[in-house]
Order: structure tokens, then sequence, then C-alpha cells
């Protein structure tokens, strides 16, 4: 039982925090067929925002001005780099936005240098919200919880109800009819990119300070975060949301089980001591999401909840 | 007595609740030159589409030579005997012209999928693709990337990728279009040539190819066959001139070769 | 001049502890220059970051023999150090009159200097076994720790750690049920909450641990987030940022073994290298003290061979004593492991030298000194030396 | 290019327009396709309140003309709308100028409803046109009924319809309508027909690329003729119909 | 073109013009790699030299699969890597045995062990993921390498945990002479497999298969009616690019005697991926220039500054956005430059572009080097020729900034020079 709950608390959590990081790749995908690979180097920007904005000033300040700096930068990105690239199809925008990570990882060491950088939860978050079978539940969890599903009403706000969000949606299979009707397509394109880029940057400043913010970061969550889009189906914010969840508590719950493969498989023969049988499921947590993906991606390539091929 | 090269059997086809194509009958006999008209979004190109093995039908069935297709895959039913070429130009674009035709030559002369043969040896498959090439004449023109073709000449390099493999019926799914009168008239000499002794299913919007080059005529309206028969039937056909030819009927001139 | 080679993480996230000790050893170095180097040669460090993986350190070692290194320093990572030690002897091998050797001053798995011992490595740490031992005596001794949990790192040195603590517990006081036991990926986890709540669920008393670097950080900083304040017995809890993470909390429940604390007695000439070192390096606090030692040995086997050839070194090397600032260290000469006192703190408010720049810092724990003599492991070595 | 210019405007073929202003005004007009040159210098204007028939076979480049006015393909020359040259221009600003377009491909929002596709015609939500969505409705009642479906489900017919609604919805002055009676059935050509008549009544021009010559004449006021890629006829309808000779040589096969 | 008969011969081009560009450039390669020893390079060049030819191979055997097949792969060194450690293990099976078949095979031999497995590899892996093509065969190779990697850490008795496998190239019996000890010795060996390997692979292109995996990336759709299927197609190729893979990775195994279960990584693979489509995925030998390049900057680069990853990733990026045709392209068009007729107004264009990148250059370095130093917060001062540059000096600044804006502007000009015509 307290495995449980704990799993799913904890599961939860981490879900959500993969969810407002997939939340912008999602978008981007769905409104421009960009798989943006510089994704997660947009959210390790937000938490180094984040943490310098702090040191001058306050982390409720961070909060607001590092993902729309993170955005301002995603919207140049898209101007001056993206849109040139575009011409010369997706797997040269994928390309570009591949080494588009690399040249991101290398300027924040140079600006914060190679090691992990102090960034903190704030005091007035820093509390205990209540205990649970002997062990502290952290305010801030909550707080993540919470903006988390503001993002998620915005996003799906925007998406369904706004007339942007009807915009973008026609742009995406006919961008020049809706030049056509007197939209502005490039710079809704501009401002999708951005805004995407400033979610990613808001799940830094979240999960910057929740995890360890480093150089390295970008780099451990990039992969997990195209694992989420693509198994919820590209482009399907639901499906982002449930995949997301599903990552979550999957890895974390396995985190929390102690049997051995040859607990579970021990009927089939296999024996604890050997090399197979030995393996935890704890030990094949990180692992779990991988499989998750080749085997959707093999059963069902338009994800959980995508309409489209990926 | 044969049977016939090609035969539709109550075929259908829906895409979700639409209906596309309606329960379509028809034969061609060997050797036949078929063509197919009607308005746009008929079903035309779904029709070749349903029968190459692109999609799969709904309902009925298509026979070729006897056997029945329906259900194979593309590569199956080329091999078959049976190959088409497509509206829009689908060719190779960043292999050279000769390349493309050659590709189109490789499976026929039973080099399938062979990775230890060097294909500048491949005497025949040389002499072949050359051949086809010098027919089209697209000779002077091998070398160059195809992406970098007119448009009219990408089209007759369709019709070179779809005949190399000497497929004994050939599809083709409006030829001519966007070529210029002169193109054109190239073009239908070219099908004449390449269709000698085999049979030939064309779709086109222009009559002058169609009235000129087909022994007989299928019109197909919302799915469905409305007439099929010679051409001067056709022409004459009350329901035709509503459905499709409108007050064009009245200006078809004879039957040019 | 007389090159020198570091091989360890320069950047990533274990980048902190290679760079920590790199900084050591440049004082060190620069210390031993200025009194007019190693036989009269001045001393070149140069730093390969090998981010911690075994084949890039082999590319890096590649490198630095090509520079004309002929001592390799590292210690970051089992793992890296057996490719090391491999790569080294096959290298001597090959290329007779150009030998390299391998100082390791921190990987600790056993078997360097036991089945797998080499003539061409010498180790200044105390290995895995050593250290243990100084824990499971200390856990033995406390009545109310009857449950242990043993978390480590997924490698070569983490299962060392946690096939000692079980070999030695079950040895020492089979009343001791060890609750847990549980390997995680190096360097990879960012949320240790998951594995904290396990802990807390197991109900242990104690928790065993050989985490390092960032794994030792979040380690700690998850426990506190989740209200865990029960003693962490560490080979590492000095590393970077630990102490900060759990704050007033580390008090008494942070433990370390180490073959120093700058919190005790010690001469003056060392309080005023601590101070040096920190005002240098305001980003580290003195922890490596045994890149020090490592250093004076260099210099004083090299001085007593009377040459700066590696084979004289390490013959010269080979028993040689030196008096460290926490008590003399010997290199026994059967298994090139080095024999030193071994010291148990805990973190405490009231010290000379804080750590992580808080006012928090190491202090011994009352009977916290094992002598040399005590600490000293046999060993199974069995030597190949050259004629 | 080649800098010479063959002004065609005044080949007997082509009569003069009515004088005045012209409301969208095209010079030696030039499209490429890569390689191959499509348009060979296109002359043609339009005058305020007009209905234009543009006439010709398959692929002389009627819709390329089109499109090389709304910016779809790189525009070579002059194309003045209200006196502004407009050549280059991204599309938007070309469609906010108040051209409106509606293209061969009809290019519907498959996945969003009837009310929804004619919403994304307005332009400017705080200062919409002189439609609003249930006038538009009044107007056809076969969307009426299908407003709140998905637009992917509409027929033929009715999806003509509501692209040509939406782009009244942005208010324009100018439209340019390409082929809309395209595989239509008879009867819904028809309709079509009868629904460009009344939107000229509303006072907006119209460019109407059409291949029915029944159409065409009914409703245009005059008739330009296309042939290898430029204007080789300009006329009234009724001068129109006696010219069979331009009929043979540059309408029939 | 400029014949123009009908003869049918006349088609495929002459022997003489065969033996210029198919067969000369092999002679060349095979020579350069004979001469190059006689120069007694060093161990660092040796190793270097080493590493290079692996990559080459890696690297060709990876375009079979983007620039021929247009199959986008984040997991290649999946295959080299097994292939690699297959042969630490036979490393391993050979030192341990007393003749038979393993005491008597030469170690020479792997990169054959290794093309074997790597092509098993590819045979098994290939099946599910080349059903698919595009972004899906993309992300399934992404997964497939992640996958591998936490497969092999968990392991220990095949891929040794962290640490690794390590093998001794020395074991066994020798072959031509060689015992593989010495570094110069490993380069015959390497040198003799690099050139089998570029060989085997030109020669595939050559082959109808290969033919087809080019018309399959072009239109998948129209192989099908052409008779082919195209997901067998892609499987072939998949495996031929998996066993040259793995045939690399018998060469490392020798070369570097250890793998270690983060060369089945992304890493590796996102790094192979960058050399071959720097060198340019559209030539044949793009990806033989990129390794050459890229491994030389890799191992190389870094010695001189510690900006070296971020000059990589400005220079990818500029590739991807400017030169899709990578080093190859450049390469090719300056030949192809030289013997056009208007080669005197290139040679002016060439002159300003050079001139403009070599502003920018100067104005990027100045940047990344006084940046990195700065940050290092060593206080360390660049002082390329002599003149000092620290950070908060305005002079360096100055030297940042205007070569730089004159580089973009000089640049901008020859481009829109050239839209003009
Ligand atoms: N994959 C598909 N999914 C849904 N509808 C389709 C699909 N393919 C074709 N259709 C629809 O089927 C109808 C017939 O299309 P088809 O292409 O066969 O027409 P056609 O007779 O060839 O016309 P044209 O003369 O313009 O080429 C069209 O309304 C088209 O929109
Ligand atoms: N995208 C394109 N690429 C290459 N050529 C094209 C393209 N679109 C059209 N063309 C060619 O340009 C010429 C003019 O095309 P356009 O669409 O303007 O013709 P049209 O007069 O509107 O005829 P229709 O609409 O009846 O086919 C034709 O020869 C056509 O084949
Ligand atoms: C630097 C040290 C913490 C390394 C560790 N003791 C090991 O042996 O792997
Ligand atoms: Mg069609
Ligand atoms: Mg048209």
């Amino acid at each position: 039982m307290e495995t449980i709950v704990f799993s799913l608390l904890n599961g939860v959590i981490y879900g959500l925090l993969l969810f407002m990081l997939s939340s912008g790749l999602t978008l981007i995908f769905s409104m421009m067929g960009v798989l943006n690979f510089a994704h997660a180097s947009f959210y390790m920007l937000g938490a180094y925002f984040a943490y310098t904005i702090m040191g001058v000033s306050s982390f409720w300040l961070a909060l607001f001005i590092a993902p729309v700096l993170v955005g301002v930068i995603g919207m140049g990105v898209e101007k001056w780099g993206l849109r040139r690239v575009h011409a010369n199809g997706h797997v040269a925008e994928l390309l570009f936005t591949f080494g588009l990570a690399y040249l991101i990882d290398e300027i924040v060491k140079i600006i914060w240098g190679r090691t992990s950088v102090n960034y903190q939860v704030p005091d007035s978050l820093n509390f205990t919200l209540f205990t649970l079978y002997g062990a502290d539940y952290p305010a801030y969890r909550i707080f993540m919880f919470f903006v988390a599903v503001a993002m998620l009403i915005f996003l799906w706000y925007m998406l369904k109800k706004t007339r942007i969000g009807l915009i973008i949606q026609a742009a995406l299979t006919h961008p020049h009819m809706v030049g056509h009707l007197g939209h502005n397509v490039p710079l809704v394109f501009m401002g999708v990119f951005g805004a995407g880029c400033a979610l990613a940057g808001l799940a830094g400043v979240i999960g910057g300070n929740y995890f360890i913010t480093d150089p390295a970061m970008a780099v451990q969550m990039g992969p997990i975060v195209f694992v989420v889009v693509v198994v919820g189906g590209l482009g399907s914010l639901e499906g982002a949301f449930i995949a997301a969840m599903l990552i979550g508590i999957l890895q974390t719950s396995a985190v929390s089980i102690n049997a051995s493969l040859a607990d579970i498989f021990g009927f089939l023969g296999l024996s604890p001591a050997s090399e197979v049988g030995e393996i935890t499921i704890s030990s094949m947590a990180p692992m779990l999401p991988f499989l998750l993906l080749v085997l959707i991606l093999i059963v069902k390539p338009t994800g959980l909840m995508g309409d489209r091929e990926v | 007595m044969h049977p016939p090269a090609l035969k539709l059997v109550n075929v259908h086809k829906s895409f979700g609740p639409a209906k596309i194509i309606q329960g379509v009958n028809l034969e061609i006999a060997r050797g036949e030159r078929h063509a197919i008209i009607g308005p746009n979004g008929a079903g035309k190109s779904t029709l070749f589409n349903l029968v190459s093995g692109l999609y799969s039908l709904s309902d009925g069935e298509v026979q070729l030579n006897g056997a029945v297709i329906s259900g194979k895959k593309p590569f199956q039913i080329n091999r078959m005997g049976l190959s088409r070429s497509f509206q829009v130009s689908n060719i190779f674009a960043n292999m050279t012209v000769r390349e493309n035709v050659r590709c189109g030559v490789l499976y026929s002369m039973g080099y399938g999928y062979s990775f230890w043969r060097n294909i500048g040896n491949l005497k025949e498959v040389q002499e072949k693709t050359a051949h086809i090439l010098e027919d089209v004449g697209l000779l002077d023109k091998a070398n160059l990337p195809a992406s970098l073709l007119p448009y009219a000449d990408q089209r007759t390099l369709e019709i070179a990728i779809t005949i190399a493999g000497g497929a004994e019926v050939i599809m083709l799914d409006e030829p001519t279009a966007g070529m210029s009168h002169s193109e054109t008239d190239r073009a239908v000499e070219l099908i004449e040539k390449a269709a000698k002794g085999k049979t030939l299913l064309i779709v086109e919007h222009d009559m002058g190819v169609v009235f000129g080059l087909a022994d007989r005529i299928s019109v197909l309206v919302y799915g469905e066959i409305i007439a099929t028969g010679a051409p001067s039937e056709i022409r004459g056909d009350p329901r035709v001139r509503e459905a499709y030819l409108g007050e064009e009927a009245d200006h078809i001139e004879g039957e040019p070769a | 001049e007389m090159k020198i080679a570091f091989i360890d993480p320069l950047s990533g996230p274990m980048g902190p502890s290679g760079d920590a000790a790199f900084t050591s050893y440049k004082l060190a170095f620069e210390h031993i220059n200025n009194e007019g180097g190693i036989n009269g040669e001045q001393v070149e460090l140069t730093g390969y970051d090998n981010k911690v993986s075994p084949k890039e350190s082999l590319v890096q070692l590649q490198k630095a023999i090509d520079s004309g290194a002929r001592y390799i320093f590292q210690g970051n990572g089992s793992s890296v150090a057996a490719a090391i030690i491999d790569a080294v002897n096959k290298h001597n091998a090959r290329n007779p009159g150009e030998e390299v050797l391998f100082m390791n001053y921190a990987a600790v798995t056993p078997a360097f200097t036991n089945e797998a011992c080499s003539f061409w490595h010498f180790r200044f740490d105390a290995h895995a076994d050593m250290k243990m031992n100084a824990i499971t005596d200390w856990i033995t001794a406390r009545d109310d720790i009857q449950k242990v949990y043993l978390i480590g790192q997924d490698y070569v040195f983490g299962e060392a750690v946690a096939a000692a603590a079980e070999k030695q517990l079950g040895e020492k006081d089979s009343s001791i049920e060890i609750v847990g036991n549980e390997l995680h990926p190096l360097a990879k986890v960012k949320d240790f909450t998951p594995y904290i709540q396990k802990i807390i669920q197991s109900e242990a008393d104690a928790v065993i641990t050989g985490n390092w670097g960032q794994d030792m950080t979040l380690l700690v900083k998850a426990a506190a987030d989740s209200g865990l304040t029960i003693p962490f017995l560490t080979f590492y809890g000095g590393s970077l940022g630990a102490v900060a993470a759990l704050g007033e909390g580390s008090i008494d429940t942070l433990y370390q073994v180490s073959e120093g604390v700058t919190n005790q007695e010690a001469s003056d000439e060392q309080y005023a290298l601590i101070e040096e070192y920190k005002q240098r390096f305001p980003d580290y606090d003195y922890y490596y003290h045994r890149a020090f030692v490592a250093a004076e040995m260099l210099k004083a086997a090299a001085e007593k061979a009377g040459s700066n050839e590696p084979i004289e070194v390490a013959k010269a090397l080979e028993g040689l004593t030196v008096e460290g600032a926490y008590g003399p260290v010997t290199m026994r000469a059967e298994d090139h492991q080095a024999q030193q006192n071994l010291y148990i703190s805990t973190v405490s408010k009231d010290v000379k030298y804080g750590v992580d720049n808080i006012d928090l810092g190491w202090v011994l724990v009352d009977n916290g000194t094992i002598d040399a003599s005590a600490a000293e492991e046999p060993t199974t070595c069995e030597m190949e030396r050259p004629e | 290019m080649s800098d010479f210019h063959v002004d065609t405007a005044h080949t007997p073929d082509i009569a003069p327009p009515p004088s005045g202003e012209p409301m969208l005004k095209v010079s030696d007009l030039h499209a490429y396709y890569g390689k191959s040159h499509v348009l060979h210098g296109v002359n043609m204007e339009i005058m305020p309140g007009e209905v234009i028939a543009l006439l010709g076979r398959n692929g002389v480049g009627r819709s390329t003309t089109a499109k090389a006015i709304m910016g779809e393909v790189t525009p070579v020359g002059s194309v003045k709308f209200k006196g502004q040259e407009i050549g280059g221009m991204p599309n938007h600003k070309i469609a906010r100028l108040g051209l409106g377009y509606v293209p061969e491909s009809r290019d519907i929002f498959p996945t969003m409803t009837v009310r929804q596709n004619l919403m994304l015609g307005v332009k400017d939500l705080r200062n919409p046109g002189k439609y609003d969505v249930d006038q538009m409705l009044d107007m056809f009642p076969n969307l009426r009924s299908r407003a709140d479906n998905m637009a992917g489900v509409l027929s033929g017919g009715e999806k003509q319809m509501l692209t040509m609604c939406r782009t009244l919805m942005g208010d324009p002055e100018l439209i340019i309508i390409d082929e809309p009676t395209e595989g239509l059935a008879p009867k819904i050509v028809q309709q079509v027909g009868d629904m460009i008549a009344e939107i000229a009544k509303s006072g907006v021009s119209i460019l109407l690329v059409e291949q029915k010559l029944s159409i065409a004449l009914r409703i245009a006021n005059r008739v330009y003729v296309m042939g290898h890629g430029e204007i080789v006829y300009g006329g009234t309808p009724a001068d129109f119909k006696t010219r069979d000779d331009v009929r043979k040589e540059w309408l029939e096969v | 073109m400029t014949d123009m008969t009908t003869n049918s011969a006349a088609l495929a081009p002459s022997s003489g013009e065969k033996f210029r560009e198919r067969v000369l450039p092999f002679i060349l390669f095979g020579l350069v790699l004979i001469v190059i020893p006689f120069f007694g390079p060093s161990r660092t060049t040796m190793t270097l030299l080493n590493h290079i030819g692996i990559n080459i191979v890696f690297a060709l055997s990876f375009n079979m699969l983007l620039g021929r097949a247009g199959l986008l792969t984040f997991g290649h060194a999946v295959y080299l890597g097994l292939g690699g450690y297959f042969c630490v293990h036979i490393l391993n099976w050979i030192d341990a045995a007393d003749g038979g078949f393993w005491g008597n095979l030469p170690v020479f031999s792997m990169p054959v062990f290794g093309f074997a497995m790597g092509a098993l590899a590819g045979a098994v892996i290939g099946w599910p993921s080349c059903r698919r093509a595009g972004t899906a065969f993309a992300m399934i190779s992404l997964g497939v390498a992640e996958l591998m990697a936490a497969f092999a850490y968990m392991f220990d008795s095949l891929f040794g945990g962290e640490m690794g496998i390590s093998g001794d190239r020395m074991a066994g019996p020798e072959f031509l002479g060689l015992s593989l000890g010495p570094l110069e010795e490993v380069y015959w060996f390497i040198a003799f497999w690099t050139f089998l390997g570029v060989v085997a692979m030109y020669m595939f292109t050559r082959t109808p298969l290969g033919k087809l995996s080019e018309a399959t990336r072009d239109n998948p759709e129209r192989v099908q009616f052409i008779g082919y299927n195209p997901t067998r197609v892609r499987y072939l190729v998949f495996i031929f690019a998996g066993a040259f893979a793995g045939m690399a990775g018998g060469m490392s195994a020798v070369q570097d005697e250890i793998f270690t279960p983060e060369s089945l990584s992304l890493l590796p693979s996102g790094a192979i991926l960058i050399a071959a489509y720097v060198g340019g995925i559209r030539y044949f030998s793009g990806p033989i220039m990129g390794a050459i390049v890229m491994t030389y900057m890799g191992s190389n680069l870094s010695d001189y500054t510690a900006g070296w990853l971020l000059y990589l990733g400005i220079m990818f990026i500029c590739v991807v956005m400017f030169l899709p045709d990578g080093i190859a392209g450049i390469v090719f068009g300056f030949w192809r430059g030289i013997r056009s007729p208007d080669r005197g107004h290139l040679m002016g264009k060439w002159a300003q572009q050079l001139a403009g990148v070599f502003l920018l250059a100067i104005g990027i370095i100045v940047f990344v080097e006084v940046a990195f130093r700065w940050s290092e917060g060593y206080g360390e001062v660049w002082e390329p020729f002599g003149i000092a540059l620290p950070h908060d000096a305005i002079l360096t600044w100055i030297i940042g900034i205007i070569p730089f804006v004159a580089g973009v502007a000089v640049l901008r000009h020859v481009t829109r020079k050239q839209e003009e015509v």
C-alpha cells in the first residue's frame, strides 16, 4: 500500500515534469512539423536563467521572466535559423536543432561553468506539506503539480478554444490558404516556436531546482522527452499528457519494486542465480521508457493518441 | 479463349463514410486500348490505385489474366505483369534519367535484390535501358538528374519507367497532363508504340488523345461506370454528354490516328 | 622537465570530483616546484578530461604518453582505473624502456591490490575493505543500529562496497540485518526520492553508501527532503555539496571514513596548507589530503632512487614511508597498497574549517581513529616484477 | 530575363478595358516552375466592379496567373492592386489589402466545422467585414444545415461554396476564383454560377478562371483568353460569341 | 551533355572515364595509405590515423543508410559496438585457447567477425524497424540505441558493465608477420581493412541493390510499381550497413582493445551522424572527408582550445544551414569550378566568400576564446600573436565585433549578387 501510494505520488510529479517538458515539443511539432532536438536545451536555459534571475531578484520574478527570455531566444532561432533550413526538408530541420543542442550546451558551459549551479527551491516553498507513512512531502511538489496543470489548461485552451489555435491548426495543413485569408503565418510560426520554447523554459524553472541544474541536464532529459511525445502520439496534447504520466509512474514504481526477473519468471525455470534472473525490476527502470517507445512504434505507429504516423 | 487481361468485378472503395467507387464492373480484353474518362473526382485515379494494389478494395475483386490480384501488394502485382504510371510525376528525382529507367528494367531482367553484381557490367540491362531511352527520346538527356528535366520530359520519363519492365498490361494516368500540343502528339505516338501488342488502360482529360487512341471508352461518374463502348457510341451518348462532355462533344473531331 | 598526466573527469556530472583533486595536485606540485622540483626537474602537470569513461580514458592515456608523460594520476572511478591498469601493463610490456607508472589516488576496488595487482600500479587511498572495516566496527559498537540499508553505484566499486559490507557485518554481528541492498546507475539518477522512500519503508536504522560526486549529494538531498534522519555511513560524505544539501541535518547523521580531517589536530604547516588551498580555490575545500601525500611520496621515491625513471621510482616506492600530516604512510611492497591511519568523522557546527562555504565542518567522532596497523588487510597479490 | 517587352495590350484582338483607374493591373507578368517558363508576359486590367472571365485550354497557365498574382509562385513583372505594387509581398499582406483568393485546390480545413472555417475568413475580429456568419448561412441554406459538421465531409459543391463564403468573410474588394465548377455535377455548377453572380451584384470585383463557357459568358462583363502563357484575346461576351476563330484556335481541342 | 549519339555504348561512360572516375581514386587512396608510414608519423599521429580509418568505414556504413537509402538513424553505433564487443570476446577466447580453432585464429581477421556480428545485429534489429521509414525509423533507432546501452549495462558477463571488456591484440598467431603490438603494425592492419571496406562499400553502390536503395530513398512508393518491395530493400541495406559498422567495430577492437557499453549509446551515433553530414552525404566520398576532418578535430582541436565542441557545433550548424552538400560539396564544386569556362568570375566570388568566412571566423574565435578564459575564472588572458586580449578590454570586443560584422556583410553581399544573376 505504502509503496503504491508513494510510487503514485512521485510518479505523478515526475510525470508532470515530463509533461511540462514535452508539451512545448508537442506544440511545436503539431504546429510546425518540426521535431526539435534542442528542446531539452531550452529547458536547461530556463533553469539557468531562473538561477541567475533569482540571484538578483526573486524566484517569482524568475518564474515569469525566464520563460519569456527563453521564448524570445526561441523566436530568434526560428526566424534566423529554422526558417532557412525549412526548404531543405525535415531531416535538415532535425539536424539543425541537433546542432543547436550542442551549441546551447557549450554556451551554457561558458556562461555558467561546467559543473552544477546551486539553484535552490525558494524558501517560501521550502517546507513540508504533510507527512505520510513517515516520509515528508515537500510543498514544492504540489507547487509543481499546480503549475503543470495550469500549463495543461492554458495549452488546451489555446489549441482548442482560441482563434490563434484555429489559425495554427489550419496553417498546419494549409499554410498558404491561411495566408490568403489574411493571417500572418510566418509570424504565427515564430510565435509558436517561441511559445514552445518558453514552455520548455518554464519547465526548466520548475524542474531545475527540484532536480539539479547542470550542463548535463539537457542531454539527460532529451531522449526521454522524445519518448513521451512519440509514445503519446506526435502532436497530441492529451497523448503527451497520458504518456508523461504513464512513463513517470512506470519508471518510479519500477524503482520501488524489489522483485527480480527470477521472482516473476521463476515458474519458467529462470534461476535467481543466473544473470538474467538476478536482474531486478528496479534496475530496469531506466530502460523501460525506451522499450515502450520501440514497442509502440512497431505496434501502433501513431502513438497512443496521435492521428498521424511519426 | 483467353481470359480478359483485366477484369473488375463489383469493385467498391470507401474512404470512411465517403463511397468513392461504387460497384465498377469492367472487362478489358487482351490487346485492347481502353480509356476511362469522367469528371474530376469521379474516382478514376482511385480505380487505378485499386487495380495496381496501392489501395485495398472495400469490396469486389480484380483479376489479371484470370488470376485474382486484389489483396496483393503492388510489387507482387507488378511482377505479375501490370505496370502503371501516375497522374503527378512520380520519378526518382535525385537519380539520373538513365538510372531511373534502369531501375524500371532491373526486376524484369531477373536481377532482383542482387548485391553481388556490378550493375555496370550487366550488358542486357544497359542495352535495354538505352533502347527505351531512345524510344522515348530521352537519350540525349540520359545523364541529367531527373529533377532537372522540364515538366513534359518528366512526364515522358514517367511513361518510360512504366513501360521499362515490359509489363503486359500498362495503365497510364493522364500521361499528357500539362503537355503542350506538340508534346502531346509525341506522347501519343510513344504510347502507341509502347502499347503495341499489349493491353493499355488510360485515363485522360484530353479528348483528342482519348478518341485518337482508344478502342473502347468507359465513362466513370461518381464512382460508377455510366457507359462503355466504342468512341463513336460514347460521343453520341446523351448521358455522357450531360455528365462529362457537355458542349465539347460537338467539337470532337473524327478519330485521327 | 618531468611530465605528469592527470586523467579524470573535469567536466560533466562528476566534473567537480575530478577538479577538486586536480586542484590539489596543482597546489602540491607547485610547492614541490617551488622547492626545486624532483631531482632538479620541474614538474609539469597536465589535466586530461575522461568524462569517467574507460574508453575515453585510454584515448587520453595514449595522448598523455605520446606527449611524454610517464606518470599517470587517476582516481575517479574504479572502472576507469581497471582499464588504465590493463592499458599500462600492455604498454609497458610492448614498449620496454618507456614504462609509465599509474598512481591511483582514489579508485579503491580491493582487487587492484589483490588478484589484479600490478607492479606498475600504486594505490594511495585505503581500499574498500579497509574503509568498510572501520564502518562496520563503528556500527557493531552502536546498539541502536539493528537494520542496515546498503545503497551504491552499479559498478565494480559499488559492488565491492556492498560485498564488503555484507561479508563483514555477517562476520562481526549476526544480529544485524541487512534490509536493503540496492545498486543504482552511476551518475545517471536525478531524483533519489524513490530510493529514499524504499529506505524509509525498510525501517532501516542506518545507511551505508559508497556513493560519490553527484550521486552522493543528490542522495542526501533527497533524504533531507523526505525527512529521513538516520545515520549515513559513507566513504565520500565529504563530496562537494553533500553537507550543504543536508544543512544542520547532517550533524550526527552524515559520517565518513577518510585519511584525515581538516579539523583534527595538525601542524601549523598543515593548517597553512588548508588555508592556502581554500584561498586559491574558493569553490572547493581541502579534501584530497592523499593527493598531497602521493605527490610527496613520488618526490621522496624519485630522490631516493636518484632518478626520475619510472621503473627506478617504482622500486624505490616499494616499502617507502613518509610522515604525513595525519600520521605516517607506508607503501606496502607486496601489493603497492598504501597503509595509513583512517579516521571516522561527522559534521559539527563547532569547527575551525567549514565546508561548502557554510559554517559546518567535519570533526572526528569519539574513538574515530583507526591506526594504520589496525586498518591493514591481508593481500592475495602475487606480483610479477620486472627483472 | 529578356528585357524586351511586347505590348500585347494593343494587338487588335485585345480590346482596351473601360477607362478609369484599374483595380488590378498586371503587366508583363512572367512565371516559372523551376526551369520551365510558364507565363510569358501576361497583361490584363480589372476595373472596379467588373467580373472578368479568364478562359483558355488546360495547362495554358491560367491558374499560374492567379497564383502569381497572389504570390503563390514568384511573379516576375508587375502586379498592381489599387495602384500598389504587390509582387513579392507576403500573402497575408496582399489579402489584407482586399484581395481574396479561392484556389483550385479549395483548401478547406477539414477537421474544423463549417462555422470555424468561416470564422477563419475574418482577418481581424475587432473589425469584422460586412458579412457575418449568419448572413452567409442565410445566403446558402445548404451550408446552414451543415454548419456544425466537420468541413471534411462536405460534398464537392458544398466545399466550393464554403471556400467562397470564407473568402467573402474577409470583406475583399476583388476575388480571384480558380475553376469554381471543376468536377462539379451540372446541377451544382448552376448553383455556383448563381452565387458568383450574387457576389458580383454586391459590388465585389471578380476574376473568374473558368473553363465552362456557359457560366463564364453568363456572368462576365469581359472575357480574356489565354494561350501559350499570354493573353491572346480580350473583349465583351457579346463580341466573343461572334469570334468563332478565337474559340477554334485557343479553346478547342 | 556533349556526346549525343544514339549508340547505346556511348551512354555509359567510356572505359577511360570509368578508369578515371572509379579506379584511379582508389589507386590513389591505396597509395596514400601505403606512403603515409614512410613519413615516420609519431605515435600520436598513428593513433589518430588508426581512428580515422575506423571512422571512415563507420561513416561510410552510416551513409549507406542516410545518404543512400534516406534512412536517418540515431543508433548506428549499436552495430559498431556489437561487432566490437564480439571481437573483444574473440580476442579473449584466442588468448585463452590452446590451439584449436580459436588458438589458430589470427587477430588480423577480427573485422570479418565484426562484419558477421554487425550483419546479424542488423538482421535482428532491422526486422521490426525497417518496416517504417522517415521519422518513425529515426525514433525507433533512437529507442533501440538507448535500449541497447541500458541492456549492456545490465549484462555484465556480456558487456562488462561500466568497465567494459578488454582484450589483448597480441594474442594468437601472427599473420603477415604482424604481431599487432606496436602501433605501426596496427596501422597496416587498419589500412588494409579500411581500404577493403571503402572499396567494398563503393562496389555496393554499383550493384542493383545499391541502386535500388537510392530509388527507395527518392520514391518508395514508385519502387513498388517496378516490382520491388521497399521494406525488403531497406532491410537488406540495413543489414549491410550494420555489417560494415560491425567491421569498423572489429577494427576498433584491435586498435583500442576495449569496448564499453557507452559505445552503443546515442553519443557515438550522434558523432558519426555529424561527421557524415559535415562531410557531405550526397557524395560517396563525403563521409570519408567528414570522418577525416571530424576525427582530426575531435582529437586535436581539444589540445588547442577548450572551446572545440563549441566550434564543432557552430561548424555543424553552418553546414546544415548553408552547405547542405558538406565538405565534399565544396571540394567538388571547386573542382568543377576551376575547370569551367567562367572560372575567373567564380574565383572572384570564392575569394570574396573566403574572405567573408575568414573575417567571420576571426570574430567568432575571438569571442569564444575570450569567453572561455573568462568563464574559467583563473584569470588567464588570451594572447594570440602576443596581443593580450583580456575580457574586460574594449579592444578585445572591437577585435571581435569588427571582423564579425564585416564578415557577415561580405557574405551577404556575395549571396545577394548571386541571387540577382
Ligand atoms: N486517400 C483518400 N482518402 C479520402 N478520400 C480520397 C482519397 N483518395 C481519393 N479520395 C477522394 O476520392 C475522390 C476520387 O478521387 P480520384 O483521385 O480518383 O479522382 P479522379 O477521377 O482521378 O479525378 P481527376 O480527374 O481530378 O484526377 C475524390 O473526391 C477524392 O477526394
Ligand atoms: N507545380 C508545378 N510544377 C511544374 N509545372 C507546373 C506546376 N504547376 C503547373 N505546372 C505547369 O505549368 C503550366 C500551366 O499550369 P496552370 O496550372 O497555370 O494551367 P491552367 O491553365 O490553370 O490549366 P488547368 O488548371 O486546366 O490544368 C502547365 O503546363 C502545368 O503543367
Ligand atoms: C573518486 C572515488 C570516489 C572513486 C571510487 N572510490 C572508485 O573506486 O570507483
Ligand atoms: Mg486522377
Ligand atoms: Mg488551373
